[in-house]
């Protein structure tokens, strides 16, 4: 299958290391409906379940872009690591009152606002990132004392069930889990993505520097596809959920109820800033990136 | 042997292996790849300090107690499943069950039922670290030399006294090589169960290095964990050699290779 | 009071079966010693463990006292062919003779006299911080033989317990055999492959056939209770009696095929 | 004949029918936690729920296909580290220089975590099936080689010097003697590392996403569908006692001289 | 050919150490049988292990065919004490005599003819598929026996090789013995606690002090190189010899204080 016929016609490989979770259902659309293949690419998807296995991955150039969130990507830079912001992937709904991303808490909690959590045990899937960030920031917002809460990592399928159980306060979960925790009788406290900005891009796909600059046809290619996909999955929410049942394993009855991110084709240049400031005042990086070279 | 002699067989093998990582690093530009000098340099300013005490001595901590308690566990099960043929047929598929799952998908039921605290990593490194002691204690307790066993039965050695004088000992060579295992995969699992529902320890620590790409902080806490494990078989050594002093010696007359 | 009938005991072993004593039955009165003597392999070690509870009869009975053995019993002290396997290597000789008193709760001062004595006794009073790996086949056995000896069980089981010590050790352990059973009035059966020994030693001796094993002859030693190495040994009637099981051990070797014959001529000769 | 049969066939039932009931016990203790409500059923559901689950993937041609990828890796992986501590064992083992100047090295390397080995492990082979044997083969070589190097130093004396007496090299030496000597402690590594690679086969599909049961079991974590995902880690714990009934198998054929196969001795 | 000098051997313990051999001089000429005797824990298990290459002396040496002897010589078979612990518990009894001339390279058809011979020497040739663990002590020490025979080595190195065999088979593998070394010429050193097989076994009866030892006495056994178990023994220079080597022994045992004297009885003698 390498030995594609030569000429124009010919399909340039391509593989993006993505979570299968519902913030890529954009790319998994594209590959659907041949927007790749329009592009001349022929898109391979390999999903892992964090960036432990795909940052290093595009780094060798095993992939040739990856996905996610935008804290990590700033770390990553903060750090040196030679990866390049290439485009938009997910973002925060633009309504406060429902996102796809939530703090929930137990339904008998005394807790009702994020200002509540001083002193208490917050949990999030991975800490000094995105979601303790976003959460830190908005308690803070609201005349809360972020540094008085300890935060404890616990993976977000386990999350409401420490809720539960009163081994954590309140926790930072995702869909499909905001749903499962609401019918459950858990409250949502806080939509947390849109808490911090209605608009919040939370993450994005990256590339390496090297493919980046040794192969910029590729990457403009890659962008054109993604927008094409981007668009077609926020105008197509059922096509987004039928796609969603085709790599979870997220029951359908479920998958019908939960709320989807946006999918937005630019950047919201103010949140980034404002998040990047944000890990810089929380100690999650040294120096907040420059968006203008940060983003593409 | 000499102290001198002794220092050269035990930084020998290591310094060989660091120049050539060295010579084989030296024109690396890998982001992932650590470099001998700079990971000294790194390990010094990472885990001098505060650190040390906050996330390092607790880890330490609970490794300790699970270790302990997964060595206990283990021989005291051990003996029992070992010498009673019944109990061992009943428990083995099960206990095999229970071993085959890994703990990255053992931890969330772990918490569900103990909660998210000191306890549940312990209950984690006692889920791993058991089954070495536990599988050795049972093999030796059910290859006992049967002359000795004869001898113990007809002097009415039975029950507790059995147990002491004769199995124990008996089976001793076989724990401590259990014992041995269960050291380092302890420290294994003292990684793992912080990499879920906690916010400090060694493990946490090193994932939040590897998960916020500073890598050579990671690799200097790869290091850490590989000194601790040094420095319990230095400890486990230096306990063996004397629990096992009879063993040694009825073994050392004739091992002169 | 030990009292063996018909015990058969058969060996399963992968593909087959390994009968190795077929019809044993003979009584040991209380306080009776008694030297056992057969052809390597004809199942005297099988025997004292079916004596000894340690395995099961294939089928016949064991009694002791009148009851049943079907385990161990306390009162039975057992020294083993494989003496060298019977040593605790972890434990000092002193600790390997003391245990099973320990076991019992014999107080300390007491255990410690008998630990000592025992020692003495054997020849080994110079030794008792070393650990039988550091000893020779013959120190170690003498360890095995002071264990048993210390434990002063109503019935003590020897397997060959002098095959590894020198002539004049075995000399001095045969009187020291006799003395103990004369004070203390054990009951003693004491397998050996020395002739003159048995003779010597036993009230009786007990000569099985080659495998498969029955009683082909059960000797009255008609000697004076008062032996020595020197005089006893020169009796005349010493000397016809050691010929006399010297030539049953030969047809012994023979195998069972002339046992039929040999029982006819023992009816024969009665 | 008839009569042997009958009398091998009895214990053996025996013990299957100990070990079916202890699986039982723990279903029905399972089934009973959540049904009475010491747990929540959302966060685990009744052992039959589970259990029906199971019985469906059973059916799945998927399901089979991620079984076959796991033990592909897991076999391989196995078979690969169980060759390399032998044969560093064996050389190792035999020689009181290798022996002292490999200590401090061993010591450092065993307890290094796998899962600290990813990155690494993804950089130099990518996401492929390399990726998760090098995880494998690191786990589970340390848990054979060390049953081996104390397998051999536990050769006994006497039979050592029998053979040496008679002119047995080295090698004839390893053979003869002291490999069957550690044959009972490699077995017990093996048995050992068998899990502990089928433990790594899965956590590495779980991180780095190559197919298999582990990738499966992240999936349906992350999709919330909690009943799944017991159903596969139910079927990861069946393999692992199927594995250990074939290493049971091995072990009494390989060992049928070893008092532990052999004995009456016990109780 | 076999030339022990000097010979000193003290064990390290801990806290201390054992001198098991003090000073052992003596020389085996080519083709000789000598019988070594000694009271238990007089050091011929030691001296047996220094001479094999198997463990090394703390001083002296001990020289083959003129050159040191630093690790077990080819040529050379031992057939030791713990019979039982030298055979390997996980090969058939066929398979144990097998193993040396299987490493020797002997090809297969002769090898198969010298195991099955060594095995019906030795009175086994009805288990050859039989494991170790599976026979008696006597069968298990003639499995020992017969590897050595069957490995036909220069020197044959025997610690109490027939110990646990009983006496019928005990004179059947002594006369195996010597009909093995006259048709082989091979050099034999045989240790024994038996006076009367030692004088008939001998060429020469050598007889250690007890420790810490050295060599009491070195006997020309002068007997007719015929030797038959009912007229040798019957010989009054046997009754001699066997008289003289059990009072030595007796000697031997009263320790190393009494050595002194007598030397110089002995050279007096002279
Ligand atoms: N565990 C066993 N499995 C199979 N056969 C056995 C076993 N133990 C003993 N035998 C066989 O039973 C027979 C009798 O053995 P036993 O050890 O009782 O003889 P013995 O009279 O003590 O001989 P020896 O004087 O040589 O010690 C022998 O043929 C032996 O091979
Ligand atoms: N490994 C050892 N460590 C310490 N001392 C030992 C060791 N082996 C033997 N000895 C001591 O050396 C002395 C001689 O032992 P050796 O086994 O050579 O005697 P032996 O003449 O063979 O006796 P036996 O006739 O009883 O077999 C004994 O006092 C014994 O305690
Ligand atoms: O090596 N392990 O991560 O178990
Ligand atoms: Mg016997
Ligand atoms: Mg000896």
């Amino acid at each position: 299958d390498t030995t594609a016929p030569a000429g124009s016609d010919a399909l340039t490989p391509v593989t993006v290391g993505v979570i299968p979770i519902a913030d890529t259902a954009p790319l998994y659309l594209g590959l659907d409906q041949g927007f790749f293949e329009d592009e001349g690419l022929d898109l391979t998807i390999e999903t892992a379940t964090g960036g432990a296995a795909i940052v290093p991955a595009v780094v060798s150039g095993d992939y040739q872009f990856g996905f996610s969130n935008l804290v990590s990507l700033m770390v990553a830079n903060d750090k040196g690591l030679p990866l390049k912001v290439v485009n938009s992937a997910v973002a925060s709904t633009g309504d406060v009152t429902s996102d796809f991303g939530a703090v929930i808490v137990k339904g008998d909690s005394p807790v009702e606002t994020l200002a509540d959590l001083d002193g208490k045990t917050v949990s999030g899937n991975s800490l000094n990132n995105i979601v303790d960030t976003v959460m830190r920031a908005s308690i803070d917002r609201l005349g809360g004392d972020s540094s008085s809460i300890s935060f404890v990592e616990v993976p977000f399928p386990d999350a409401s069930a420490a809720v539960e159980n009163g081994q954590v306060d309140a926790a930072f979960v995702v869909e499909p889990f905001v749903t499962a925790a609401i019918e459950s009788g858990q409250r949502v406290i806080s939509y947390g993505y849109a808490d911090f900005d209605v608009n919040l891009d939370v993450a994005a796909y990256f590339s390496s520097a090297a493919t980046v600059d040794g192969d910029p046809e590729l990457v403009t290619k890659f962008q054109a596809a993604m927008k094409k996909s981007l668009e077609y999955a926020q105008a197509n929410p059922d096509a987004v959920r039928a796609i969603i049942a085709t790599y979870t394993k997220t029951p359908p009855e479920v998958l019908a109820k939960i709320v989807l991110p946006k999918f937005p084709t630019e950047f919201n240049v103010d949140a980034v800033t404002a998040l990047g400031e944000a890990a810089l005042k929380y100690g999650v990086v040294e120096t907040a990136p420059d968006v203008s070279t940060f983003l593409p | 042997m000499s102290p001198l002699k002794r220092i050269a067989y035990f930084v020998g093998l290591p310094i060989v292996l660091i120049v050539l990582w060295y010579a084989l690093s030296f024109g690396s530009t890998n982001f992932f790849v650590p470099k001998p000098i700079e990971l000294a340099q790194t390990l010094w300013t990472t885990w001098i300090g505060d650190r040390f005490f906050e996330d390092v001595l607790p880890s330490l901590g609970r490794l300790a107690v699970g270790l302990f308690f997964a060595i206990g566990l283990g021989i005291v099960l051990g003996l029992l499943i070992g010498s009673t043929r019944w109990l061992r047929n009943l428990l083995e598929p099960l206990l095999e069950f229970f071993r085959a799952i890994p703990p990255p998908v053992l931890v969330p039921l772990l918490m569900l039922l103990i909660g998210v605290n000191d306890s549940m990593k312990v209950a984690v490194i006692i889920s791993g670290a058991i089954w070495p002691v536990l599988l050795n204690t049972v093999e030796g307790v059910r290859a006992v030399d049967s002359v000795l066993n004869d001898s113990c039965r007809s002097y009415g050695i039975a029950g507790f006294a059995r147990i002491r004088y004769f199995v124990l000992p008996a089976v001793t060579p076989q724990i401590m090589a259990g014992v041995r295992q269960s050291l380092s995969i302890g420290l294994i699992l003292m990684v793992i169960s912080e990499m879920f529902a906690s916010s400090s320890g060694l493990g946490f620590t090193i994932v939040q290095f590897q998960r916020n790409f500073a890598i050579p902080e990671m690799w200097s806490g790869i290091v850490v964990l590989g000194l601790i494990g040094l420095g319990l078989a230095i400890i486990f050594q230096f306990v063996e050699r004397r629990v096992l002093h009879w063993y040694h010696g009825l073994k050392e007359i004739t091992h002169d290779s | 009071m030990l009292s063996v009938r018909g015990l058969q005991k058969i060996y399963k072993v992968p593909g087959g079966e390994v009968e190795a004593v077929r019809d044993l039955t003979f009584d040991l009165a209380e306080g009776e010693l008694v030297c056992l003597v057969g052809p390597s392999g004809s199942g005297k070690t099988t025997l004292l463990k079916c004596i000894s509870g340690l395995m099961e009869q294939t089928s016949g009975t064991v009694e002791l006292n009148g009851s049943k053995v079907t385990g161990p019993p306390k009162s039975m002290a057992v020294v083993f062919q494989e003496y060298g396997r019977s040593l605790f290597p972890w434990m000092t000789v002193r600790a390997n003779v003391e245990l099973p008193l320990k076991n019992q709760k014999v107080p300390k001062a007491e255990r410690a006299a008998l630990v000592d004595a025992a020692l003495k006794s054997v020849g080994l009073d110079h030794v008792p911080k070393s650990y039988p790996w550091q000893l020779s086949g013959g120190m170690q056995q003498r360890v095995a033989i002071a264990r048993a000896v210390a434990y002063r069980p109503q019935v003590l089981l020897m397997d060959e317990p002098f095959a590894a010590v020198d002539a004049q050790t075995r000399a001095d352990l045969e009187d020291l055999i006799r003395t103990i059973w004369k004070q203390l009035g054990v009951t003693i059966l004491f397998v050996t492959h020395d002739i003159d020994e048995s003779v010597y030693l036993g009230e009786r001796v007990i000569v099985l056939s080659s495998s498969p094993t029955v009683v082909q002859e059960d000797l009255k030693i008609d000697l004076p209770e008062e032996r020595d190495q020197l005089n006893t040994r020169a009796l005349p009637r010493f000397m016809e009696l050691r010929s006399h099981v010297y030539a049953e051990i030969q047809r012994a070797k023979l195998g069972p095929v002339t046992e039929q014959i040999t029982a006819q001529r023992r009816a024969s000769l009665k | 004949m008839r009569k042997q049969r009958s009398a091998a066939a009895g214990p053996k039932a025996k013990a299957l029918g100990l070990g079916i009931g202890g699986i039982i016990l723990f279903f029905l203790i399972w089934e009973a936690a959540p049904r009475l409500g010491l747990v929540s059923d959302r966060y685990l559901p009744p052992a039959s729920e589970v259990l029906a689950r199971l019985g469906q993937y059973l059916t799945e041609a998927a399901f089979w296909k991620d079984v076959a990828d796991t033990m592909t890796s897991w076999a391989l992986g196995l078979f690969i580290a169980t060759v390399a501590a032998i044969v560093v064992g064996l050389i190792i083992g035999s020689s009181r220089f290798l022996r002292r100047a490999t200590h401090t090295t061993i010591e450092f390397l065993r307890p290094i975590p796998s899962v600290a080995l990813i990155p690494l492990a993804v950089l130099i082979f990518g996401t492929s099936i390399e990726s998760t044997l090098l995880l494998v083969v690191y786990a589970s070589f340390w848990q054979v080689l060390l049953q081996l190097l104390y397998g051999i130093a536990d050769v006994d004396a006497v039979a050592n010097d029998t053979a040496k007496s008679y002119g047995l090299g080295r090698l004839a030496r390893v053979r003869y003697v002291i490999w069957p000597t550690a044959l009972p402690y490699l077995m017990t590594g093996l048995r050992l590392a068998a899990a502990v690679a089928l433990i790594l086969a899965i956590t590495a599909e779980l991180i780095i996403g190559t197919p298999g049961l582990g990738k499966q079991i992240a999936l349906t974590q992350s999709g919330g569908a909690i009943s799944s995902m017991y159903a596969l880690v139910l079927a990861t714990g069946m393999i692992g006692v199927l594995i250990n009934l074939g290493a049971r198998i091995i072990e009494k054929r390989v060992l049928s001289w070893h008092p532990s196969v052999r004995g009456e001795v016990v109780l």
